[in-house]
C-alpha cells in the first residue's frame, strides 16, 4: 500500500490560505508555487511531511532575494517554510481560537461598543501605502497588525470582542501561513463552491453527498451505474468511498459511467491521485445510446476477428497501428455489450438533470434486487415527479425523498452560535430499492381489489 | 438486537460470508430483513421450516427460498381473499437501522453519513467508536473502513453486540468491554474482547485515523486518545453529545489537548411524502354556487311572492307559510360529501410535497476537530 | 374599555392541564368543570383573578364529598383551589423546572445509566391498583410520587437526569393543578393542533401566521379581504390583532370574508369574547358567486322599496316579521354591492384551497394600489404556480414565497438542546403586492425590447 | 436612517397623519417608498421640483404626484431608448426594514412577527422595547401596539431614532435616551425623553404587558422590570441574544425573578426563488445521440474503409492517411450551445423552487418567558 498520509512529489493537493480560500496545487518537485500576498514557498521543503500539516512562510531578511531580473520584480518572492504547531487558521467555518490574541492584551476595551457607531476605514489612519511598505519590509503578520492597532485611533473604544474579531481579520489579511491537505472529495466540493461553481455540480453538498453514499450501500466490491451531471465529483466521491485514493488497493469494485453527449465528461478526475490505470481498471464510461441500443455481438464479430498476438506482433508500423485501433474498438464494443446486457448492478446512482421520470425506470432495469436507486437532485419538484412515477411501478419499493442540512455553529466557547449566514441549497435525494414483483398469486375466489394500483395496495398493509 | 431478546433464532447459518455483503439469492440459512411496511422491517433467518407471520397472512420461507434478493412474496389471505404481500430484502446497514425499534438509542443515516464522510472513511480508515450502543452505526462503519474498534461499557449490550457482529459477519469489528472514560482505549490480550491478537502480540495496534466518541462525557476520554491514535497522520474525532452544555466542555478540553480545526455543526435531515392536493378551480366553484342558486331560485321566487302576498293582505300570517327547501345541487365538480381517493383519476390533481408529521428536529450536536501528534518529515 | 386581564364569567378561557394538554371551557356562573383525573373545581372560586393564573386544586379530607347518590359515584369529587404562586407546570415545550426536586434530596444517584437496561413498568413496584387506591385516598401529587419511588427498586440506578425525568413525568400524571389562560388566537391554535386537527386549519403554523399578520400591514383601521378555509381561525387572528379582544374597541377596520359554499363557515369564532354585534359590524362575509356577480342595485331597488320606520312600526306582526325579512334582504343586497364593487381593499388575504392562480388574480383587482398580496398554503408548489403566474401580471409586484419555521427548545439550564422531535408542517406563504402597471411611455424610436414581459424587464433592473 | 446621514430631505411636510398609516394617493411632502428592485428600495420626501436618478434614468417627482400609491412610474431612457420603471410604495414597516441598508443590525420580519405574536400584541397592549437599536421594529410594534416605550443608550442613534420616529409620525412612541442595565426603566420628567407627560404628572405610568430586549446583557435588565410592568396582569418577555450562553445567563436571572413558562425558540426564515429547469427527455437525449452517430457513420466508415485498406496493402502508410471529421449535429433539442432564455417557449420547462443562495441560519436566540407580579383577586 502506498504511504497516502504523507506529502509527496507529483501529487496533487489543497492548500488552504489565510484567507479561508483553498487553492489546489500539483507538487512539482524543484519547482516554487506563490501564493500571492501570502507569499511563495518551495515544493521540496513541504515533502514528507503529513498532509494536514500547517506551514508559516518566513523571510530571511539578512538575505534578501538576490534575483535581479527585472522581469521577477513583480513575482511573490520565495520564502522558507516551518511547521507551525499551533492552529492559528481561525478558519471561516467559525472555529477562530477562542483565547484572547496577546496583541490585545495590553490594549483597552470598552464592555460595549456603546461610542462606536462606523467602524469604517477611516478610523485606521494607516494609509494602504504605509501598509504595503511594511509588508514590502516582510514584516510578519503579527509586527503589521500591532502597528495598525496602534494607529487605530478608534480601536480602544471596540469591546474586547470587536477588538478580536477586527484582529482576526487583519491577521488572516496579512498572514503567510498554508496548510496542506489531501485533496479529498469533500475538499474538492469545498474547493468548487468556494469558486462559485455550485451550478456545475448541480449545487449538492457535502452532507447529501454523504447520505446517498451511505443509502446507496456503497462497498469496494460493488458494481455500480452512474450518471454524473457533476464533471467527474460525484465519480470520485464514489472512488474516495471505496478506495480511499490508494491506487494498490486490491478490491474489485467497477463505476459504470453513462453519458449523454458523445463523450463522457469527467474531468475533475483530473485531480485524483489515482493512475491512469486504476482509473481505466475502475471506471467505464459508455454513452445512453450504446447503452440502450448496444451493438449485436454478432456484427462486431463479423466486422473484425483478432489475430494471434504473435501475428500482430510482427505487423507493420502503419498496419500495427490501424490494427490496434481496430482492436480497441473491438474490445469497447464488447464491453459495451457486457455492461448494457449482461451486467446486474449493486446500485443505480444518478445525478442528471434528464427528466428523471423517463430515465430511471429504464436504468434500473439493470439493477439487482434488493439493491438501491438513489437519485440526486437540485430541485424537489423533480424528484416529486419521480416518485410519483416510481409508485405506480412495481419495481420499486418505498420511494421517498429525503433533504439533508448542515448546519454549522461559530465554535468559540463563550460564543457559541450557529453561524449567521450559510449557503442555501444542497439538493434532495429520492431513495429506494430495486424490487422484484411477484406474479398476481392465484384468487381463491375473483375479486376486484386484485387489479388496484401498487400505491393502494401497500396503504393496505 | 430487540428481535433477538424475543428468542427467535437468529444467527444465519451461512456465516462464512458476511450476510451483509452483496449477495443475489435466498438461501437456506441467510439472515434476510422482511419488508412488511416502512415502519415494520423484519429480521429472520431463512429457514425451509419455518413461516413468517403478519396480520395479513402468513408466508412461507421456502416459498422465498432459491429467489433473488428484492422479490415480492405474494399470497392470498384465506379469511379475506385479499391479495397481501412481502418483500425479501438482503440487509444493508441503512435498512438495518430502519428495522431497528424505534426506542432504541441510535445514531440515525443523516448523521452517521455526515461523520463518515467528514472523516474521510474508506478502506484506508481505522475507526474508533465509543460507544457501541445498538451496534447501528458499527454495521456502517464495518461496510466501508479497514479496522474499527468499538468499545462497550455495557455489560449485557456488549455480549449483545458480540454475538449480533459475529452472526453478521463483521470481522473487521474489534469489539471490546471497556469504560473508556476511565480506562482507555488500549486493547490488551486479559481484556474482554473479540480481538484476534497475532501471535506473540499482548496488545492491539490500534493506529486509529478516525474517532467517533458517543458518550456523555466525552471530555474524560479526550485525553486519553493520544496512546491509540495514529502519529505521523492527521487524525480526526467527532463528539456525539445531544446538549449544547456537552458541546462546550468538550471544545475546552479538545483545545487543551491540542485538538484543532474545532467545528461543532448540527445535521437536519427531514423526509418528503409524495402527495397530490386536487385542483379546485374559481371556475368549477362557481358554476357550482351557480347551480345551488338556480336550485333555491324556485324557492326564492315562491317565498318572495309569500311574503308579498303577506305585506299586500293584512289576514295571513306570514309565519306560518310553509317554506319549501330547495333540491340540493347536482353539479359536484370536487366530490363534496363523497369519499374521494387522493389521485382519483376522475378530479384533477397536483403533485405536492409534505413533511413527514413528525420531524426529528434534533439528534446531537456533532464536534469535530483534527489533530497531527507527530508533524515530523518522513523519507 | 372592558377588563381583558382577568378572569370573567360567561368567558370562553383555555386551561391548560398538567399533561401538557389544553381544554376549552365557557366559564357559566355556578357551574362546576371537571378535568377528569386532574380534578373539578368550581367556576366562581376563580373568576376575578388574573388570566394566566395557575391554580392547584386540593380536597379537604375532613370532608369528603357529601354526595352519595350512586349516579354520581363516578363524577369527579369537585375540590377547593388554591392560587400557585411557584410554576411547575413542566411543559411539554421544554420549560421544565431545571432545579433539583426536593423529592430527590435524598435520594441515590448512579453517575450514567450504566446499570440500567431497560426502565420499564416492571423495576415499579406499585400495582395500578395501590396507585389508584392512593389516588381514590386524595392523596397529593406529591405523596403519590414518593411512594412510588420508595417502590421503585431500580430508581437509584438512574441518572440524576433520569431520575429528573420520572419524576415530573409521573407528577404530571398525578398533579391537580390547571392554568387558567386568555384564549387567543394562538393558544386556539395550538388546542387544534394538539386535538389533531391540523388538516382542518391547512397545517398552519402560528410563527407562519404571525408572519402573514405583519407583511399584510393588519392595522385597527384597515378593511381587507380574505378567504378563511381554516373554520375562522384566520379571521380570528385578524381580530385579535386589530381589537385585540376589545368589543368596545374604537377602531373601525373590518374583514370581508368570501366564502365558496353558500354559506360561509367561522365556527371557530364562537369562542370569541367578541359580542355579536361586534363581530356583525366588523366581519362581512359575501359569496364567491355574489362578489364576482353582484347583483344590479336597479334590480334590487326594482324588487323593494324601504317604507319609512314609522309605517313599518305600525305593520301587523306576521306582516312586520316578512317586512323585517325582505329589509334585511334589500339591505344585504346592498352591502354586496358595496363590498364587491366599491371597495378598495387594505389587504387581500387567502388562505384557501381552490386553485390560487386561478383565484388571486382576480380578487386581487379590488385591492389597492401598494396594499400587500398575501397568500398561505400548506404546500409549496401550490405557491410556486401562483407565483410563475403572478410574474406575468403586472399588477403583482415581486411575488416571493417564503417559510417560517420555529425550533424550539429544550429550556433547562445545563440541558439545553433543541427538542428532539416537534410537529413536521406549518406552510408557506406567498407575499406580493399590488401596484398598477404604467401605460407604455411613448417610444423615442420603435424597439422590440418594449414588448418584453414583465419578468424580463425586471430583469435588467 | 442611513439616508437622512447623506443630507437627503426626509421629514415630510404632511406630518399631521403618518405616512404609515393607509394613504391612496401621492402627495407633496409625502414619504414614499421607491422600489427600484428587490434590493434597492429607497425613501424619498414628494417634491414637485425633485428628480429621483437612478442609473437607469431619472423619474421626476412631478410624474408621481396624484397617482395612486403603488403606480409604476415609467420613463425611455433617452440615451439606449430603453423602457425603465419604478414603483411609488407607501411605506409600510416591513417594506421600510427592507428598505434599510444590509449592514444595519436589524430584527428581521420572521423574528419581530413571531415575537409579537407570542407577546399577543394588540392595541391594548403596551410594549417596552430596549434597544431602540435601527429602530425597524419598533416600526412593527408602533402599527399595532397602543403604546410603545423604546429605549436606547446610545446617544447618537437616539437623536436619530427621535427625528425618525417624529417624521414618521409614530405618536405613540416614547423614545428615551438611557442604559436600562443600570438605570432601569422608569421615564422621568427630567429624562432625555420624548414622552408627553400630563398635567402635573412628572413620570410616566407605563404598565407595560409585553417587553422586548435587544441588548447584550438582558441579564442586568430583567430584575429592573418590576418596577415597570403591569402588576395584575400576565406580562411576557422576550430576550434577543446571538450566543447560547447569554441565554443560559438569562434564563437564570429569569428563574430568579420569578418568570416562569421560560422558554426558548429560534426563528428560521428562508426565501424560496420561483425558477423553471428545462424538461429533458431521456428520448431527446437518445435521438440527439443517434443524429450524432448517423452524422458521424460515414466518416467512421470512409476511416474503417482506410484501415482495412491499409491491412490489405504494404505499402500504405496508414498514419497518414487523411481523417475526415464528421459535420456538426443537426438535432437541438436542449439549445446546447445557444443562450437559452429560462422560460424560453421553445422549450418544455419545469416549475422549480429555490432558496436563496445565502439564507440567513442564525439571527437570535429569543428566550420567553411570563409573568404575574400580583395574583390576588379582583372585584
Amino acid at each position: 500500500m502506498v504511504d497516502l498520509h504523507h506529502i509527496a512529489a507529483e501529487q496533487y493537493v489543497i492548500l488552504k490560505l489565510p484567507s479561508g480560500n483553498w487553492k489546489i496545487v500539483e507538487l512539482k518537485p524543484h519547482t516554487s508555487i506563490s501564493l500571492g500576498k501570502f507569499g511563495a514557498f518551495q515544493v521540496d521543503d513541504i515533502i514528507g511531511y503529513p498532509l494536514g500539516t500547517q506551514f508559516e512562510i518566513y523571510y530571511d531578511t539578512q538575505s534578501p532575494p538576490g534575483d535581479d531580473d527585472p522581469k521577477n520584480k513583480n513575482k511573490t518572492p520565495v520564502g522558507k517554510v516551518k511547521v507551525m504547531e499551533e492552529d492559528v487558521s481561525g478558519n471561516t467555518e467559525g472555529s477562530e481560537s477562542s483565547s484572547t490574541p496577546h496583541e490585545l492584551l495590553n490594549v483597552d476595551s470598552s464592555a460595549t461598543n456603546r461610542n462606536l457607531i462606523n467602524i469604517g476605514n477611516e478610523i485606521q489612519s494607516m494609509t494602504s501605502e504605509q501598509i504595503e511598505e511594511l509588508k514590502r519590509q516582510s514584516a510578519s503578520a503579527e509586527e503589521i497588525v500591532v502597528k495598525m492597532i496602534e494607529s487605530h485611533s478608534g480601536f480602544h473604544e471596540k469591546t474586547l470582542h470587536s477588538q478580536q474579531k477586527y484582529l482576526n481579520r487583519k491577521k488572516r489579511k496579512f498572514a503567510k501561513y498554508f496548510t496542506v491537505e489531501y485533496l479529498s472529495a469533500s475538499f474538492l466540493l469545498q474547493w468548487l463552491l468556494e469558486k462559485g461553481d455550485a451550478q456545475k455540480v448541480l449545487d449538492i453538498s457535502e452532507e447529501t453527498v454523504a447520505v446517498l453514499l451511505n443509502v446507496a450501500n456503497i462497498r469496494s466490491e460493488g458494481r455500480y451505474l452512474c450518471m454524473d451531471e457533476t464533471g467527474g465529483l460525484l465519480v470520485y466521491f464514489l472512488l474516495e468511498r471505496m478506495f480511499g485514493g490508494d491506487s494498490s488497493s486490491p478490491h474489485t469494485g467497477k463505476i459504470v459511467v453513462l453519458h449523454e453527449n458523445e463523450h463522457p465528461n469527467l474531468d475533475l478526475l483530473k485531480y485524483s491521485n489515482y493512475g491512469e490505470k486504476f482509473i481505466n481498471d475502475h471506471v467505464k464510461t459508455v454513452s445512453l445510446l450504446d447503452f440502450f441500443e448496444p451493438p449485436n455481438p454478432a456484427d462486431v464479430d463479423s466486422n473484425f476477428i483478432p489475430i494471434p498476438k504473435e501475428e500482430a506482433r510482427q505487423l507493420k508500423a502503419g498496419k500495427k497501428n490501424a490494427y490496434q485501433r481496430r482492436l480497441k474498438w473491438y474490445y469497447n464494443q464488447h464491453q459495451i455489450v457486457e455492461l448494457s446486457t449482461k451486467c446486474q448492478y449493486d446500485a443505480l446512482i444518478v445525478a442528471s438533470t434528464l427528466q428523471l421520470s423517463t430515465l430511471v425506470p429504464l436504468l434500473a432495469e439493470r439493477v439487482h434486487g434488493s439493491r438501491p436507486v438513489v437519485c440526486y437532485s437540485q430541485f424537489k419538484e423533480i424528484l416529486l415527479e419521480l416518485t410519483h412515477t416510481l409508485y405506480t411501478d412495481l419495481r420499486f419499493l418505498a420511494p421517498s425523498i429525503s433533504e439533508t442540512r448542515v448546519r454549522p455553529y461559530q465554535s468559540v466557547r463563550g460564543k457559541l452560535h450557529p453561524l449567521m449566514t450559510m449557503r442555501g441549497g444542497g439538493g434532495y435525494l429520492m431513495w429506494a430499492h430495486r424490487v422484484i414483483p411477484a406474479p398476481e398469486p392465484p384468487a381463491h375466489e375473483k375479486q376486484d381489489e386484485t387489479n388496484e394500483p401498487e400505491e393502494k395496495k401497500q396503504k393496505v398493509q | 438486537m430487540e428481535e433477538m431478546e424475543k428468542g427467535t433464532n437468529t444467527s444465519p447459518m451461512n456465516s462464512s460470508i458476511s450476510p451483509f455483503s452483496y449477495r443475489d439469492t435466498i438461501q437456506e440459512g441467510d439472515l434476510a430483513l422482511v419488508w412488511v411496511s416502512r415502519d415494520n422491517i423484519k429480521p429472520i433467518i431463512i429457514d425451509a421450516k419455518q413461516m413468517f407471520n403478519t396480520r395479513y397472512g402468513s408466508f412461507s420461507h421456502k416459498s422465498m427460498i432459491g429467489k433473488q434478493y428484492g422479490s415480492q412474496i405474494a399470497i392470498r389471505t384465506k379469511g379475506q381473499n385479499r391479495f397481501s404481500f412481502i418483500h425479501v430484502m438482503q440487509p444493508s446497514p441503512e435498512l438495518w437501522t430502519l428495522s431497528l425499534p424505534h426506542r432504541t438509542q441510535i445514531v440515525y443515516t443523516p448523521d452517521s453519513s455526515y461523520i463518515m464522510q467528514r472523516l474521510n472513511c474508506s478502506p484506508c480508515s481505522t475507526v474508533i467508536e465509543a460507544g457501541t450502543g445498538s451496534g447501528s452505526f458499527s454495521h456502517a462503519f464495518a461496510r466501508t473502513v479497514g479496522h474499527l474498534y468499538s468499545y462497550e461499557f455495557h455489560s449485557v449490550r456488549y455480549e449483545q453486540a458480540l454475538q449480533e457482529f459475529k452472526n453478521h459477519g463483521l470481522s473487521n469489528i474489534t469489539l471490546t468491554h471497556r469504560d473508556v472514560c476511565s480506562d482507555g482505549f488500549t486493547v490488551k490480550k486479559s481484556d474482554p474482547t473479540s480481538h484476534l491478537f497475532p501471535e506473540g502480540a499482548s496488545q492491539a495496534t490500534i493506529n486509529a485515523n478516525a474517532v467517533f466518541l458517543d458518550l456523555p462525557a466525552p471530555w474524560d476520554a479526550v485525553p486519553l486518545l493520544d496512546e491509540v491514535i495514529a502519529k505521523n497522520q492527521k487524525v480526526g474525532v467527532c463528539c456525539f453529545s445531544p446538549c449544547i452544555e456537552q458541546v462546550d466542555k468538550t471544545i475546552e478540553v479538545l483545545e487543551k489537548c491540542g485538538w484543532t480545526e474545532i467545528q461543532m455543526v448540527e445535521i437536519q435531515g427531514k423526509q418528503w411524502e409524495s402527495r397530490r392536493q386536487m385542483v379546485r378551480t374559481l371556475d368549477d366553484a362557481l358554476e357550482r354556487l351557480r347551480d345551488v342558486k338556480r336550485r333555491k331560485q324556485e324557492g326564492i321566487e315562491r317565498r318572495k311572492q309569500m311574503y308579498d302576498a303577506v305585506l299586500k293582505d293584512d289576514e295571513t300570517d306570514g309565519e306560518n307559510s310553509e317554506r319549501p327547501q330547495p333540491p340540493k345541487t347536482k353539479f359536484n365538480p370536487f366530490g363534496k360529501g363523497t369519499r374521494v381517493r387522493e389521485g382519483d383519476a376522475n378530479y384533477q390533481w397536483k403533485q405536492v410535497t409534505r413533511v413527514e408529521p413528525e420531524i426529528k428536529s434534533h439528534t446531537s450536536f456533532l464536534t469535530f476537530a483534527f489533530k497531527i501528534v507527530d508533524k515530523s518529515k518522513v523519507c
